[in-house]
């Protein structure tokens, strides 16, 4: 068995729009190993939830005009595989934990049975045997008095309840990849340390792989093994985890790093990268970022920067990331 | 700060029903807010963690008044919200507006994000369907998304531009409080300290107070003017943010402290984990509520509950701090 | 009887001079089986003294006989009654009883029977007033009975024998058994009731100690012999539904049948067609209460307008008869003033309508939509009213709201209805244009005098005078015109032997029986 | 506060045709909604001209020599059993009965939507009463409400509707109100209600269009259900009076000629279908088009 | 729910008032009257009045109205006035055949409805799609006297396969109940089927599209159970909306097709009653109907509480 587990290239995703085909996910390439926790960041808006769909093969169409590119998942290409063999694959092998965890959830049955159809679908399982297994997935997440939310709504629980029940439902097929998208926004502190525990666990274990979507740069460095750093579309950058926080080589990750709110320390005004968002209708010639950056010259406006690989693991797509690289050689 | 608070809350509670069985048979309660008393002042931020699930939106929601409290006193400018006069209360939810903790659901699938926008003026102003559309792309720039956003439908948006949708419209009245439930969650941390940076402008510019519920505790300190910390339905502990950051006292406060990520990877905490079961909202332990989980139950944990006591500004309920 | 003097459209093609008799009444009769009847409507109660209803009537004159009835022809002969005498200053009628008539529930008729039975009709029925002559009854031995009449009377035995009234014979003291509510009929017919399912069907079943009458079976009387062990009527108001029945053999004889149904019908190996020139009479009434037509000039005008013709053949699609009078062709009662009619005139309809001063207004003929006939009729009328330059509408209302809004109030100008046969002109022409019955409001003393001459006459070839005279006069009057004797149509399986139709328009089911 | 100056001042006209443009465009998009509009237009349009495309009378003219005789090149649609002509009658029918069948329907919608948004937002003793007063008022069968309006009233077109109608609303008010109470609880209304919005504005802005497409389906169905209706009013004398024509009083007198004569029928029930076609493809194309998710 | 359900018992009793008066008034209201329908078109002036009198028609109309309601309230719905057999009897004897037949209607209407609707829901803008709303089209405009006439001629008098009138209890024999009863719940449950389908369709669509139907097929669930369990679930409170609302609508077309199949059905009396005048059987029926409203109505705001968990009537 190869250590590859999924392998994504050059996807790309294209929406119909009422100003034509807008470009969300353009020629994004990146793989996951087995067991290694793969963070994905990158601005609001800049694909990361339609990537990760993009793997389920659940973007919807309409609007969804193009899905190109190829997405090995045990050699397989997802994109080109058949329904049936997909639906065997999702939720058993791959799993995914939702964003938003009150529109996911399926409001006219209780959480209890939405958990136990996790495991129906795969496996065959007596109605109590399921339902034994999800309360004690509750529990696992942390869930009160799983036997009576069990039999509790989706409207009845608070958003973080909700949301961990998401993460349960994942977690029912023990698969092989979970792609988490923000599993834990909702979530306290002490809670979040729990599921981040239980998915370490997971990934000891059964050798799960993640892919964890997150702004939570702390989650992030607690967390994952290798990153990615999503701009417009593209991944801008890719480390692993130590060397990014270490050796940022692109602007937009300097400028995310720079951004985190300090527990510590006294309170000053807050950093943010200056302009805003390019529209996806009408994106900047050369390198997507430019606008905002304050190393950008004349080139980044003309050319789109190749993502070339300063060191093993750690690619940047920026013309100018040995001069970013220096600046912030040395880390914290 | 001025002394007359903005809003003040009084032992305020609000259970749910718990229903079951074919025929909906109510089977007790879930004690969401177990008597919540605190003051809010012009101008200030007061922020508010606690565990998943202690009832933080629900207080927000009693507060905005979507639900009427169980019982308890929720008063604002000094007026008793539950017995406002019609046009006090439109006052009222002129003045007061909520950020919602789900942002997809809390727009309508119908609408386009520009009369998203334009609904607070039309309902509350009367300016010209040209002015409306302008001051709705006024917001929107302010939180970062793109005028020509304002014709697409919700469902095209991402968790975080839904977010930033939500918060441009609460924004938009200028309201003088607003109950915010995790309005940052789903931002990237740039986007989040340009809300954030946002937020203190306003309220610098127009005194807005905020009630700002997080679970980014970095967050919280840095906005918050006072935190306090909510376990089951009660408040355990309430100082300001740099006290309480500095000099936590309740054990379930120095826990969430202690459970903050590190922001680098080569930091790791020291972290207090907590052992024992979340206990059930439906039937919460007997004494302190916390007893069950805590690293220094003692006795009388388990037979008294404590009162929330304040010395010099830093209140607690717990038996151990004296 | 006779077929429609067909037009060229007739859906009858040709005359259909009764094929079935000969057919029918050839073989030899068998007793047994069941029959099943497809009739329109069902039955709404079971006691035939307060029944105002058709369908009650035809299936319970199954049940029940009176004391005296009409023939084939509507001449009234015995038939509970042995015969009749009437005394010298005719204010006496003594009917001496058949013996040996015995009820279905095994006790013998009897004089007492009888008087009760008719003091009970005269106490219970919508109609009593027919027998308002009647001043006691006596019940003089077991076999005689003795009507004391107040005044001579020309109509007293028509009364007796109307059909359509009909003063039934029932065992004495059968409502008190019953608690006033007649439930299970009881009576001396060849069959006996055996129960109705309401909206379901009515089933009677042979009556195998029946007494007939003397002499050839003839109308109602004569010698009925009930040979079917059971005859089931069954409601089918829908006629195309009811041929269905007919045709898939779930019934074996459907009344009612529509006159467009005759060709397909007539084409088939396992049906028979029975059909006949009925008595039911179709009419157009004037009203006299508000403008126009108080106006005889108006009147005469419609008269001449009129193409009966026309309305027969669209009516009843050329299968019925022009009617010139109330009186039906085959009866005593017909003479050459029933036959003088009105001829349609154009020339002279507008002459007579400009005299009458009348410029365009509004006319509306009222009909009903119980039956499909009538507003058939009405809206020829309409469309040869239009050809005179009337200005014409058809108003067509829901049965009841006819009756009570426009029939009984006389609130119309024009109004199209039909009725089905009495035994007696009187009951026609006294109810319709006396000025204390009529509803439409004509008045001519002269009618009047004539129709109460015509009630106390009882020579019958002078009241056979004096109607003629009553018609001679309305058709000066116009108080309304008779327009066409609509067909009865009936058809059964071919198995079905001895069936004859009848223009009075009741089925009757003794002496058939099936050839299966 | 930065404000957004619009580059291009429109005047309002032209803001308005271009809206309308806009509208056409998306909508336009969709071909069976495009075909639907064009059904439904055509049909109103034939209604309304019935008077100059009649080549006979359709009362009049009667011929008893030419009577249930089927479809030949001077009777397109053969004739009925007054010898009238069906084309003619069919045409002249549409008037009446598109009439009677849209304005009942709008008037019962407009009712039912009221009673429904009412009862089902306001819920509680509201909806209680409301909604025992519409089980009341549906437990009352058509025909005795048709027959005592018609008595009351008079027998004409304008009664049918008003019978039909009150028919009608109870029906659409029961439909309104069961979506009404699901919608009521999603939290976008909780959202509007937060802002101060009044609950005028919240069940039309936000309440009824999340209501629309059952309401629009039905809307659409009871049309033709209206159309039907009218036949059996005319079955015990209460529908369009004869002789003039409705869709539904030919299909009902025809009804006897079903198997010698299926011309009588068949057409006026094709018209009736290509009517409620129309109507139906139309709705559902702007059931579609007020979706944005299927945009 | 329980006390729920008692309110709304509870309820039934002011509706039945209002209800009471109110077709007692619109009944003697409404022109004609039983005596005038008894005698028919040659009663003189006379005979009129005194059948009026007897029938206790000419007393005045709150006497007339106070001894119904007493006796109502006491369950004697009074008898009839042309058959003279108690009301209470008569509705008693026809309402199984009548509920039988809307029952089997409402039935074969699901049946061929939901399917239909589901069918081109999943299918949207395919040949499927338009096939599936085809069907639902001619549904609607067939009228149900032509579809139960159309009905007669094919299967009764060409096939044979089944009578084309009457009616049998269930309890005297099933297999000819059901026979009798086939085409008339088909000519009746055709016309509802098209409404049904296209509201399964719609609700469907919109369910559709929800961001839960994604996450059961991210679980790997299939179509199958993503459609029938899930998507139908959350579609049902316009279908069993629409239901409820036909169940109505389907009360009134009975009348038509009993009198077409020849069924002693409610709907039929109810005509009959109508068009004779029958006072105390009108009123008697429309009673009983608007009790069967009012269960059904509670029936149906049980369902909704059934399929969207969110609704809470002791909430309001
Ligand atoms: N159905 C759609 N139609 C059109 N555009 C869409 C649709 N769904 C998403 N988008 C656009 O695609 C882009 C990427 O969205 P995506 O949800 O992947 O963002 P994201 O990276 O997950 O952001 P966030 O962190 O805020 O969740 C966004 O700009 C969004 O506006
Ligand atoms: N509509 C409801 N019916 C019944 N119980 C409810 C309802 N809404 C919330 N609850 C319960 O009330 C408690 C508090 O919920 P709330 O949503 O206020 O929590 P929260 O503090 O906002 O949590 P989170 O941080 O996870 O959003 C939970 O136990 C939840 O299950
Ligand atoms: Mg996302
Ligand atoms: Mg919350």
């Amino acid at each position: 068995m190869s250590k590859r587990l999924l392998d994504v290239k050059g996807l790309t995703v294209q929406f119909d729009s009422p100003v034509g085909p807008i470009e969300v996910v353009s020629d994004v390439h990146f793989h996951v190993n087995r067991g290694e926790t793969v963070g994905l960041v990158g601005e609001s808006g800049c694909g990361k939830s339609v990537s990760s769909l993009a793997i389920m093969g659940l973007i919807p169409s309409p609007p969804a005009k193009k899905i190109g590119g190829e997405i090995w998942f045990q050699d397989k290409n997802l994109l080109a595989e058949s329904r049936d063999h997909l639906r065997s694959i999702r939720g058993n092998k791959i799993s995914m934990i939702f964003q938003d965890p009150m529109s996911s959830l399926d409001p006219a049955f209780t959480v209890g049975s939405q958990i136990d159809e996790a495991m129906q679908f795969h496996q065959k399982v007596q109605s109590n045997e399921a339902k034994d297994r999800s309360i004690e997935l509750l529990r696992l997440v942390g869930i009160s008095n799983p036997e009576l939310r069990y039999h509790e709504y989706p409207h009845q629980l608070s958003g973080g309840m909700r949301q961990r029940v998401m993460i349960a439902m994942a977690l029912a097929c023990n698969p092989q990849l979970i792609i988490a998208d923000e599993p834990t926004t909702a979530l306290d502190v002490t809670v979040q340390a729990q599921i981040l525990d239980l998915l370490n666990d997971l990934r000891q274990s059964f050798e799960t792989a993640i892919i964890m979507i997150t702004h939570d740069l702390g989650v992030v460095a607690e967390t994952c093994d290798r990153v990615l750093v999503m701009y417009a579309g593209q991944i801008v950058e890719e480390a692993p985890t130590e060397v990014l926080f270490d050796r940022t080589a692109h602007p937009y990750t300097e400028g995310l790093l720079k951004s985190i709110p300090k527990v510590s320390g006294a309170k000053v005004k807050l950093y943010s990268i200056p302009g805003s968002v390019p529209n996806q209708s009408d994106m900047p010639k050369g390198c997507r970022f430019h606008p905002r950056c304050s190393y950008a010259t004349s080139r980044c406006q003309e050319q789109d920067p190749p993502i070339e690989e300063l060191t093993p693991g750690h690619r940047v797509k920026c013309w100018h990331s040995d001069q970013i690289l220096r600046r912030n050689r040395g880390g914290v | 700060m001025t002394a007359i608070p903005l809003l003040e809350l009084t032992d305020l509670k609000k259970y749910y029903p718990i229903r079951q069985g074919l025929l909906r048979k109510q089977k007790g309660y879930v004690k969401a807010v177990d008597g919540v008393s605190f003051n809010l002042f012009p101008g200030e931020t007061f922020g508010l963690v606690g565990e998943s699930g202690c009832g933080k939106s629900t207080l927000g929601r009693v507060i905005v008044q979507l639900m009427e409290a169980t019982a308890g006193e929720i008063r604002f400018g000094q007026k008793n919200v539950a017995s406002m006069s019609a046009k006090e209360k439109q006052a009222f939810r002129r003045q007061v507006q909520m950020i919602f903790q789900d942002p997809f659901s809390s727009l309508n699938p119908r609408q386009k994000i520009g009369d998203i926008l334009e609904e607070p003026y039309s309902i509350h102003s009367k300016h010209s369907k040209q002015e409306r559309e302008e001051k709705a792309a006024a917001l929107l720039r302010r939180v970062g998304l793109d005028p020509l956003h304002a014709e697409r439908y919700p469902h095209q948006f991402s968790g975080g531009q839904r977010q930033r949708i939500g918060i441009a419209r609460a924004l938009a009245l200028n309201p003088q409080l607003i109950v915010c439930d995790e309005p940052v969650s789903a931002l990237d941390v740039s986007i989040q300290s340009q809300i954030i940076n946002l937020l203190e402008e306003l309220q610098e510019e127009s005194g807005v107070s905020l009630l700002f519920i997080a679970h980014d505790l970095s967050v919280v300190k840095h906005i918050s003017h006072r935190i306090a910390v909510m376990y089951l339905g009660s408040i355990v502990e309430m100082a300001t943010a740099e006290e309480l950051f500095l000099n936590p006292q309740h054990p379930y406060t120095r826990t969430l402290l202690s459970s903050i990520p590190a922001e680098h990877p080569r930091l790791k905490r020291e972290r207090i984990t907590l052992v024992g079961e979340i206990p059930n909202p439906a039937n919460p332990p007997i004494g302190c509520k916390f007893h069950t989980r805590c690293p220094y139950v003692e006795d009388i944990c388990k037979r008294d509950v404590p009162v929330l006591k304040e010395i010099s500004g830093h209140a607690v309920a717990c038996h151990l701090i004296k | 009887g006779c077929g429609g003097n067909a037009s060229s459209n007739n859906l009858a093609g040709q005359n259909s001079e009764k094929p079935a008799d000969t057919q029918a009444n050839s073989g030899t009769p068998k007793t047994g089986g069941t029959l099943i009847v497809g009739t329109s409507a069902d039955l709404t109660k079971l006691d035939l003294h307060s029944s105002t209803v058709l369908s009650d009537r035809i299936p319970l004159l199954h049940v029940q006989e009176m004391l005296v009835t009409i023939d084939e022809k509507m001449n009234i002969i015995p038939l509970l009654a042995e015969k009749w005498e009437t005394s010298q200053d005719g204010k006496t009628v003594t009917f001496p009883l058949r013996k040996g008539v015995t009820f279905h529930n095994g006790k013998e008729m009897k004089s007492e029977d009888v008087k009760y039975s008719i003091e009970r009709f005269m106490k219970v029925a919508a109609r009593k007033g027919e027998f308002s002559m009647v001043e006691s009854i006596e019940s003089k031995d077991d076999f005689t009975v003795v009507f004391h009449l107040k005044e001579p009377s020309g109509v007293f035995l028509a009364s007796l024998a109307n059909p359509y009234n009909p003063a039934v014979i029932m065992p004495k003291g059968i409502a008190e058994e019953q608690n006033d509510n007649i439930v299970t009929p009881i009576g001396t017919g060849p069959f006996q009731f055996v129960k109705w399912e309401q909206g379901k069907q009515l089933v009677l079943k042979r009556f195998d100690k029946y007494m007939p009458a003397a002499g050839e079976t003839s109308g109602f009387g004569g010698a009925k012999k009930p040979y079917v062990d059971e005859v089931v009527f069954k409601p089918i108001s829908e006629a195309s539904v009811r041929l269905t029945a007919l045709e898939t053999g779930e019934i074996d004889l459907a009344t009612d049948i529509l006159p467009k149904d005759v060709k397909r019908l007539s084409t088939s190996k396992d049906l028979v067609l029975s059909q006949e020139t009925s008595m039911n009479w179709g009419y157009l009434f004037f009203g006299f209460k508000k403008p126009p037509f108080d106006n005889l000039k108006m009147r005469q005008a419609v008269a001449y307008a009129i193409n009966k013709k026309e309305i027969v053949d669209v009516a009843t699609w050329g299968l019925g008869k022009v009617a010139s009078s109330p009186v039906y062709p085959e009866t005593e009662w017909y003479s050459d003033a029933h036959a003088a009619d009105y001829q349609q005139d154009l020339e002279k309809a507008k002459q007579l309508l400009k005299e009458a001063g009348y410029n365009g207004e509004k006319i509306t003929i009222s009909t009903a939509k119980a039956y499909d006939h009538h507003q058939k009729a009405a809206l020829t009328i309409q469309s040869q009213l239009k050809k005179i330059g009337m200005n014409v509408d058809v108003e067509v209302l829901e049965w009841a709201s006819f009756i009570s809004e426009r029939a009984n109030a006389g609130d119309y100008q024009l109004a199209v209805s039909h009725i089905t046969p009495r035994p007696d002109p009187n009951q026609i022409y006294y109810a319709y244009t006396h000025s204390k019955s009529n509803f439409n409001g004509y008045h001519n003393p002269r009618m009047d005098e004539l129709l109460e001459k015509g009630l106390t006459t009882v020579d019958q070839k002078q009241r056979k005078e004096i109607y003629n005279d009553v018609q001679k006069l309305l058709r000066e009057d116009l108080s309304f015109m008779s327009t066409y004797y609509y067909p009865v149509i009936e058809a059964h399986q071919a198995y079905l032997k001895g069936y004859i139709p009848w223009s009075a328009g009741y089925p009757r089911l003794w002496n058939v029986w099936l050839d299966k | 506060m930065e404000i957004v100056h619009n580059p291009v001042k429109t005047t309002k006209t032209s803001r308005f045709r271009d809206h309308i443009r806009t509208t056409w465009r998306a909508f336009s998009r969709r071909r069976t909604a495009v075909l639907g509009l064009a059904i439904v237009s055509v049909v109103v349009l034939i209604a309304a001209l019935a008077p100059l495309l009649t080549p006979f009378d359709p009362v009049e003219d009667v011929d008893y020599g030419n009577r249930i005789a089927s479809p030949s090149s001077t009777n397109l649609f053969g004739t009925d059993e007054f010898g009238r002509d069906i084309f003619s009658r069919v045409l002249m029918g549409a008037q009446v009965s598109i009439a009677i069948s849209a304005a009942s329907v709008t008037i019962s919608a407009a009712i039912g939507i009221i009673v429904g948004l009412v009862s089902g937002y306001y819920g509680k003793v509201i909806d209680n009463v409301l909604m025992r007063l519409v089980d009341g008022l549906m437990s009352f069968p058509p025909i005795l409400f048709a027959i005592a309006l018609m008595a009351a009233l008079g027998n004409n077109t304008g009664n049918i509707i008003v019978a039909l109608a009150v028919v009608y609303a109870p029906l659409f008010a029961r439909l309104v109100r069961g979506t009404v109470l699901s919608v009521k609880k999603r939290e976008y209304v909780d959202a509007i209600r937060v802002m101060g919005g009044s609950h005028i504005r919240i069940l039309l802005k936000h309440i009824l269009p999340n209501c629309l497409s059952p309401l629009l389906i039905q809307m659409t169905t009871y049309f033709a259900y209206a159309i039907l209706a009218e036949a059996s009013l005319s079955f015990i004398g209460l529908g369009v009076p004869q002789p003039e024509p409705s869709w539904g009083n030919i299909l009902y007198d025809g009804r006897q000629y079903m198997l010698e004569a299926p011309w009588i029928t068949i057409f006026p029930g094709m018209a009736i279908a290509i009517t409620v076609l129309g109507l139906n493809l139309f709705g559902d194309g702007l059931r579609d088009y007020l979706d944005p998710r299927m945009k | 729910m329980a006390t729920f359900i008692a309110k709304r018992v509870f309820s039934m009793i002011p509706v039945l008032l209002v209800v009471s008066v109110v077709v007692f008034l619109l009944v003697h209201l409404v022109p004609g009257d039983p005596a005038a329908v008894m005698l028919g078109s040659e009663a003189t002036p006379q005979q009129l009045a005194e059948l009026q009198e007897e029938l206790g028609l000419n007393k005045p109309l709150q006497e007339q109205f106070f001894n119904w309601f007493v006796h109502m309230l006491s369950g004697d719905l009074g008898n009839s006035l042309v058959s003279n057999k108690e009301v209470t009897t008569l509705i008693i004897e026809r309402l199984p055949a009548t509920m039988a037949l809307i029952l089997y209607a409402l039935l074969i209407s699901v049946v061929i409805a939901i399917p239909l609707g589901i069918i081109s829901a999943v299918r949207h803008n395919t040949r499927w799609d338009y096939t599936a709303m085809l069907i639902a089209l001619i549904g609607v405009s067939i009228p149900n006297f032509w579809a139960g006439l159309l009905l007669i001629m094919a299967f009764s008098l060409h096939l044979g396969w089944f009578p084309s009138t009457g009616y049998v209890e269930i309890t005297k024999n099933i297999w000819s109940h059901f026979e009798h009863l086939a085409l008339p719940a088909f000519a009746l449950g055709f016309l509802q089927a098209g409404i049904v389908t296209r509201m399964t369709r719609s609700s469907m669509l919109e369910v559709l599209k929800q961001d839960y139907i994604r996450t059961i097929r991210a679980k790997g669930g299939t179509e199958k159970v993503v459609i029938l369990k899930h998507a139908l679930k959350n579609s049902m409170i316009p279908i069993i909306t629409i239901i409820g609302i036909n169940f109505g609508l389907l009360l009134g077309g009975t009348v038509v097709v009993e009198t077409i199949f020849s069924i002693p059905g409610i709907g039929q009396l109810l005509v009959q009653s109508v068009f004779n005048r029958d006072y105390p059987v009108i009123q008697g029926v429309i009673l009983c109907v608007a009790v069967i409203y009012v269960l059904i109505s509670l029936v149906v705001d049980l369902l909704y509480a059934y399929f969207d968990p969110k609704i809470d009537y002791n909430e309001g």
